[in-house]
């Protein structure tokens, strides 16, 4: 069969092909915006013209099948005109009121998860995990299933002291957004990774894996064009095997996954934060990481319960201190928690003051 | 449906409300036999606890050099049908605005060249088709792009801009997102689709300092929308809240972060020279407040994830900039800053990295931008800094 | 004339000795004190015995002369007791009410500077400078001076919003308390050290001398058992000089002084903080420093103007921002503000929000 | 009076209301003609802008390795006088107390053999006495060592302890800080006099978290006086301060830390388990609200000046520890500190500098202490850590 012509550079389709009569008519013109429930919210323009949104979960790894599905439903319901969150959410871009309640009463009735407006937990950021990439030391996907099912109701309905943002990553490289993330997941390995030195002669650029190493724990063996690892200097983190894959750094026994808290990415009241340690380790328990599961319930019901209005965990966290963060979750207090890695100065406590 | 293998322990993965990828991975075995062995090298993956895939080797199509993130199973014997199963990144439209006549045609391709699975989206913000072999690649291109969907990026590179919904639908962009990322994803193709760069280069809008789409923390280049008048208060809205039970003294007055914000129980008033413009009082009270009519964007550079150095956020460059249409100001900006990178990074150096090795002057003069206060939290604290010639000779 | 026997490792007199029979019978059992003006203040016992202090300024730098003045001063209003601050300030101890105004009286008549007590500026922790170290590229005891005159009245009686805490450093060893003081002068070099090589292969450790280069400026040479100074990378500490004399540093033409404001040490409030860079540089013009003596009182009335009640500098500054602290100052801001040293990272805008 | 040298740069300096250290100098020259050039070099120093004195070479005390400062002019024929002139430092009596016995003793041996000048204290607290040649110092030790009074210290080696006034004359003394301090100059006297170090260690004591002494800043062990229970509270004394005037919101609860400090109109009430002791409401309600009774220290580690990684402020390593006398577990601590240190620090590291090149764990182990989320303002960023064999048996 003959294939059509192929073009360069062409770049994405331009936008506005995409967007609804309505949105092209107030483009930049919105005046406010109201929730209306968990999952939907209406925007008026300065013209009067309204758009109403329907917000559902995605698992973001779809199937056609399920990419048509919420298609047909974007004709029915909104003229064929729907998006995708910055969070990989669906959104149904609604132009005709009277269209919202059966949209919202057929997705309910397909069991689509509405929700994730407002102050409450949105979709999990997360990456590809076992299911594509070769880098996961933890299974993306399933985390953020059991996390949600879990937390459900946190999306659909109950109300947050304001948006906790979740995140999964399946190894440092941390493709997802866990370093400035309310609460988060990421896989980490716990061992040196193993050698195959005869690999490495032939696979590998040394310079390269050299320099690809955090914590100069990396030597040349130039005898043996090879490399060695100082083992006292390793912290696993697997930069080595991403440049040189027969550097091996995954362990089924000792892989598993770390949970950081308090990060968050607006300018909102204080600036951007970083997350920081809270839960050194998991092992990895497929398919539905129970600990994991119930670590986070545990932050975030903490944080439900303790944290004023409009303060997002990392806020709260920095108001009441961190000492009090671990005495009230409970969470155990290690040496891991303690930064060894470049910028510990700013991390440990210069003042007299703290709380017991 | 799902036949091939036995999976008891991602059947788990399909109960409960949220929506379960394995029910996705199974029906896309409908679509293509690849999908079963997904779902079978998934499951020894659970298992086992490990992933069963190795790196990807460079595959992509003619005259590109990303795009196309090979991918091969540890396991071919026992897991043909992903050998080979590569992803293909495609340009999404900004603001992930779709048509159903666009997914569906997206779809139609998927189908005959893929796995049926996707990514909607990745997290960089491109359209992931997930799973695929060498030999099709050319023929996905090519049908991919007669209809005016071109790839995404991987490597080296530009990679695909993302941004915020922005005016398409939000009261608070400051610029419009969607049409700078647009403009820029057309203007830098070539550097999106030839990897000539030191390592990887991302570009990401948001409207405003609420900054839904993580520009700060996820982009080399984040761009900010923003404004440098008064804010716009609207009284009677104000009143509106009070009386339908804000406590407008504690959620606002006192939460805004200089203090510059003041209501007397009937009027706020705002004291704008002192505003840091951070948002908050504005995303609290929408129908009261709104950024000013003086719009603009603010320009920060070299937020990261951890590897190497430790994760890094943006820091802010220009306070401010105009950006509107043909963005020619920010788009010049942009390409000296890169151009800087580009003739000073060491290989797998990001932007964020080098400006730590180098700090800051060497930058600001090549891209001709003054050191401003805007640009630190703080200064230096130890007296160890530097003078040029040209510093010592200016008594 | 015989000595008398040496004693070796016999500590100082211990303390107890010079303390006032008041102190001794109340010791530990203070209950409160009262500043009674600008350098007097009485401490009140849970037994209701009270001890005065009438403090003077100090130049820290004293002649046996004046130290038998004040010796004969105690003698006569304090049973002979009195002691130095930690600012080295001098505080007479009076144990007798109606021996507190005669002293006073005396004092003033004597033209010593009464004050630094309460909410003022004390006497500046300085160093020795021109008058005795090798390192010095400023005096200390002469700006001290300078600076204390234009400020007496801030000494002596003007409030402040707090404490401020002046120091100066003769070079950047800081053996002063610059790096956490309010507002603090540090004298720097702008100059790459100039090598007598011949002298360095005599006089120094080449590896001592590599290693106390802060930014890895310094490398050796074997072949001349020299180094050479990598003239990017210097930026002019000295501290290369310091432990290899024949790299000489000192630059009378470029050597000067940088002022660093908003350090403090107390955990009150807010945790101890450093100092940061304010104005980089003004040439040494001895033997009144007009220009730094101007800058000083510029930023101490621009804090006194705007700060809160009980803010220190750098509370203040922090709570209005630097980018605000220049601008209402006036101080222009420069490369050299911008860090670039190793903990750049930290000091960088990370966040949209910002004034102008 | 000074004759020998025209000083008019210096003479500028004896104007206006502050005490002159030029009057000083040229007081000091009744006692010696050293003194004469000391102002003639110094005058030279005011007129060239630079010093004239060189690297001092070894000079001290039989059987000591410290205490003395060898300094020379580079200038020694035009300024014989000051040819030598070499400082002597003495342990000063804790709190920096003394009698004018005392104080005439110290100046008559040193009009004898020194300058008639002195620093009254040094910046790290010794007694300073400035001037004097290598021939004397035998003779100045022996005779202030039979009086009593000790060499301080100067090199790789541990420095004269000093401390805050403390019990002597503050109301919010947690600890004896003059005790402490003189137990701590006691037993640490051959340390102090015989440098066996890498690089000096100092000590400082406060006796509460207002620092009068500044050792969270300036002392390789910072010692701070703290409590655990209670603060006590006087409310008739709140009163008393509203009475007069006082803002106790504002002033108070406003600035209270934790917001844990509320005011009520009336009375003051405090959640003293979110208290953290910053000693700001102590500090300004003096009579009104004290320390709690349950006293005792917090341990912190590692402030130093900026050279050669920047400046540091001293780390929490043990929140709370019980100092009394005979300071046996506090003494016990700061041996294992030291002692660490000692065995691990290159020649010229500060103990700061080890911990940030070594990490907090090796140290905390060494000396026993478990971690505990005091020490650290807030946990590590980057998932990049450490385990031990041990860590990973215990499943
Ligand atoms: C749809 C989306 C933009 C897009 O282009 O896709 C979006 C849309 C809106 N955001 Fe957002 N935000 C979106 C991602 C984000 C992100 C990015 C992220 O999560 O990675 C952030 C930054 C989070 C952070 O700081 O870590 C974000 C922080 C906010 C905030 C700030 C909350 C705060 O006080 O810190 C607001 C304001 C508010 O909620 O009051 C906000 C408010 C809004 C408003 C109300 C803006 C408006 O007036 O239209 C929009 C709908 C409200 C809602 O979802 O509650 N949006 N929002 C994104 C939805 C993701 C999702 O599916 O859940
Ligand atoms: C697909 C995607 C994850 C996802 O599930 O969405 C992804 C997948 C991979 N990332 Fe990523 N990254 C993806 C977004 C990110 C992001 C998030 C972002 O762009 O906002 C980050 C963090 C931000 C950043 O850029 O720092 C990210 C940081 C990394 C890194 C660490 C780079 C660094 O400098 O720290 C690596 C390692 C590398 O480049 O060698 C990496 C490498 C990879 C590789 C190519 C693994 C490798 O070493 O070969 C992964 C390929 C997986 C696969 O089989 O497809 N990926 N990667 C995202 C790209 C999809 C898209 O184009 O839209
Ligand atoms: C005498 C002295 C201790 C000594 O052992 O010599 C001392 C004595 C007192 N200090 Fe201090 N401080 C002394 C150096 C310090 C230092 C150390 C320094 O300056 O290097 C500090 C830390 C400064 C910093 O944080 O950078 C210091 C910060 C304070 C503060 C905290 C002020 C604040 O709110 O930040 C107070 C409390 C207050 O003023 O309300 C205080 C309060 C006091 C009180 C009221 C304590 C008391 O109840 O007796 C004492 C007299 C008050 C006064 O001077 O205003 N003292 N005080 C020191 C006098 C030095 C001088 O000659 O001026
Ligand atoms: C005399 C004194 C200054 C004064 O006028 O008071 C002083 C004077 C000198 N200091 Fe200091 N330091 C003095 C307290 C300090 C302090 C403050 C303190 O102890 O609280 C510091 C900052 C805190 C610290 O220890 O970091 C200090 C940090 C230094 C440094 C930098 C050390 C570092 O690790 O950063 C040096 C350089 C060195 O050791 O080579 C230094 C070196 C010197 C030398 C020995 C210069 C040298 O390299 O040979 C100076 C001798 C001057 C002289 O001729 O007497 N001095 N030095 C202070 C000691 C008197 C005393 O014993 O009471
Ligand atoms: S986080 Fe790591 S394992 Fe997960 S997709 Fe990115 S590179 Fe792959
Ligand atoms: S895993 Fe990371 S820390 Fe360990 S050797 Fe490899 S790159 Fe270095
Ligand atoms: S970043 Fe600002 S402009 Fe963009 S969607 Fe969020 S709130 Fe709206
Ligand atoms: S935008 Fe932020 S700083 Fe400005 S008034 Fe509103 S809350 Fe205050
Ligand atoms: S600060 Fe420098 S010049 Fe001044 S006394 Fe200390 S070492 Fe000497
Ligand atoms: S002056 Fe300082 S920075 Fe320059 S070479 Fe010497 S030690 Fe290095
Ligand atoms: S540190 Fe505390 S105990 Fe010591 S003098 Fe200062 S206020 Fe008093
Ligand atoms: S000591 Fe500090 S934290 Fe505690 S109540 Fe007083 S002001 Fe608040």
């Amino acid at each position: 069969m003959a294939l059509p012509q192929r073009q360069t550079d062409i770049g994405p389709p331009k936008f506005d092909k995409f967007l609804p009569p309505v949105i092209k008519e107030n483009y930049g013109q919105w005046k406010y915006h109201e929730e209306l429930s968990g999952g939907t919210m209406v925007h008026v323009a300065e013209s009067g013209a309204k758009i109403w949104t329907v917000r559902c979960a995605s698992p973001r790894l779809l199937s056609t099948e399920t990419i048509r599905e919420i298609s047909d439903l974007a004709d029915e319901f909104c003229g064929g005109y729907l998006r995708f969150t910055t969070r990989h959410n669906v959104e149904f871009l609604v132009s005709d009121e009277s269209r919202l309640q059966p949209l919202v009463d057929k997705l309910t009735t397909m069991k689509y998860m509405i929700g994730g407006i407002g102050d409450r937990v949105s979709n999990i950021v997360h990456t590809q995990g076992w299911v594509h990439c070769h880098s996961a030391c933890t299974d993306a996907s399933g985390l953020v299933k059991a996390i949600m099912d879990d937390l459900a109701d946190y999306f659909t309905h109950k109300v947050l002291p304001n948006k906790v943002r979740l995140a999964v990553a399946c190894c440092v490289n941390m493709c997802g957004a866990v370093h400035c993330s309310d609460i988060a997941v990421v896989a980490v390995h716990r061992k040196v990774p193993k050698i195959d030195h005869a690999n490495v002669t032939k696979m590998c650029e040394i310079p390269t894996t050299v320099g690809s190493c955090p914590t100069s724990a990396i030597r040349p063996n130039p005898k043996d064009k090879t490399i060695t690892i100082n083992e006292e200097k390793c912290m696993y983190c697997g930069n080595c095997f991403t440049v040189c894959p027969p550097i091996d750094i995954h362990d089924p026994e000792e892989d598993g996954v770390a949970i950081v808290v308090g990060g968050k990415v607006g300018s909102l009241r204080t600036d951007p934060k970083f997350s920081k340690l809270a839960i050194p380790f998991f092992y990895n328990e497929p398919p539905r990481w129970p600990k994991v599961v119930d670590a986070i319930r545990n932050i975030l019901e903490t944080y439900e319960k303790h944290a004023k209005k409009h303060e997002r965990v990392g806020e709260w966290v920095e108001r009441i201190g961190w000492e009090r963060f671990f005495s009230l979750t409970g969470i155990e207090f290690t040496f891991q928690h303690i930064d060894d890695f470049t910028f510990m100065r700013d991390t440990m406590r210069t003042s007299a003051a703290f709380k017991y | 449906m799902s036949g091939k293998y036995k999976t008891p322990m991602l059947d788990e993965l399909e109960k409960g409300p949220f929506p379960s990828f394995i029910t996705e991975m199974k029906k896309a075995t409908k679509i293509s036999t690849t999908a079963e062995d997904a779902l079978g090298q998934l499951e020894k993956s659970y298992q086992t606890k490990r992933g069963y895939w190795k790196h990807g080797g460079i595959v992509g199509v003619l005259g590109y050099g990303g795009g196309v993130i090979g991918r091969y199973s540890s396991l071919p014997d026992e897991f043909p049908g992903v050998a080979h199963y590569h992803t293909v990144r495609i340009n999404q439209p900004s603001g992930f605005f779709y048509t159903s006549a666009a997914l569906r045609e997206i779809c139609d391709i998927w189908d005959k060249y893929g796995s049926g699975m996707t990514n909607m989206h990745g997290s960089t913000g491109d359209l992931v088709l997930l799973g695929t072999t060498t030999d099709k690649l050319e023929a996905i291109f090519a049908e991919y792009s007669s209809r005016g969907w071109d790839l995404g990026s991987s490597g080296s590179a530009m990679r695909t801009p993302s941004c915020c919904v922005g005016p398409g639908r939000c009261e608070w962009a400051c610029i419009d997102t969607l049409g700078l990322t647009y403009h820029l994803t057309q203007h830098f193709q070539d550097e999106m689709h030839r990897p000539a760069y030191p390592y990887k280069f991302k570009i990401k809008t948001a409207g405003c300092a609420v900054d839904c789409v993580a520009a700060i923390a996820r982009a080399d280049l984040s761009i900010i929308g923003t404004w440098k008048d008064d804010i716009q208060v609207d009284q009677a809205e104000v009143k509106a809240y009070a009386d339908m039970g804000m406590n407008i003294q504690a959620e606002i007055a006192e939460m805004c972060p200089t203090e510059c914000l003041k209501y007397d129980g009937g009027k706020i008033t705002i004291d704008n020279k002192e505003c840091t413009r951070c948002m908050h009082c504005i995303a609290k009270m929408t129908k009261a407040l709104r950024p000013g009519k003086e719009r603009g964007a603010t320009i920060l550079v070299g937020s990261k994830a951890p590897i190497v150095v430790g994760s890094l956020l943006s820091w802010v460059i220009v306070p401010f900039i105009k950006a509107e249409e043909p963005f020619e100001e920010v788009t010049e900006l942009i390409e000296n800053i890169i151009e800087w990178w580009d003739d000073n990074a060491k290989p797998r150096e990001r932007i964020g990295e080098l400006l730590e090795v180098k700090g800051m002057r060497p930058f600001l003069e090549a891209i001709n931008v003054p050191p401003q206060p805007q640009q630190v939290r703080e200064p230096r604290k130890d007296p160890f800094f530097f003078w040029t010639a040209a510093d010592l000779e200016k008594k």
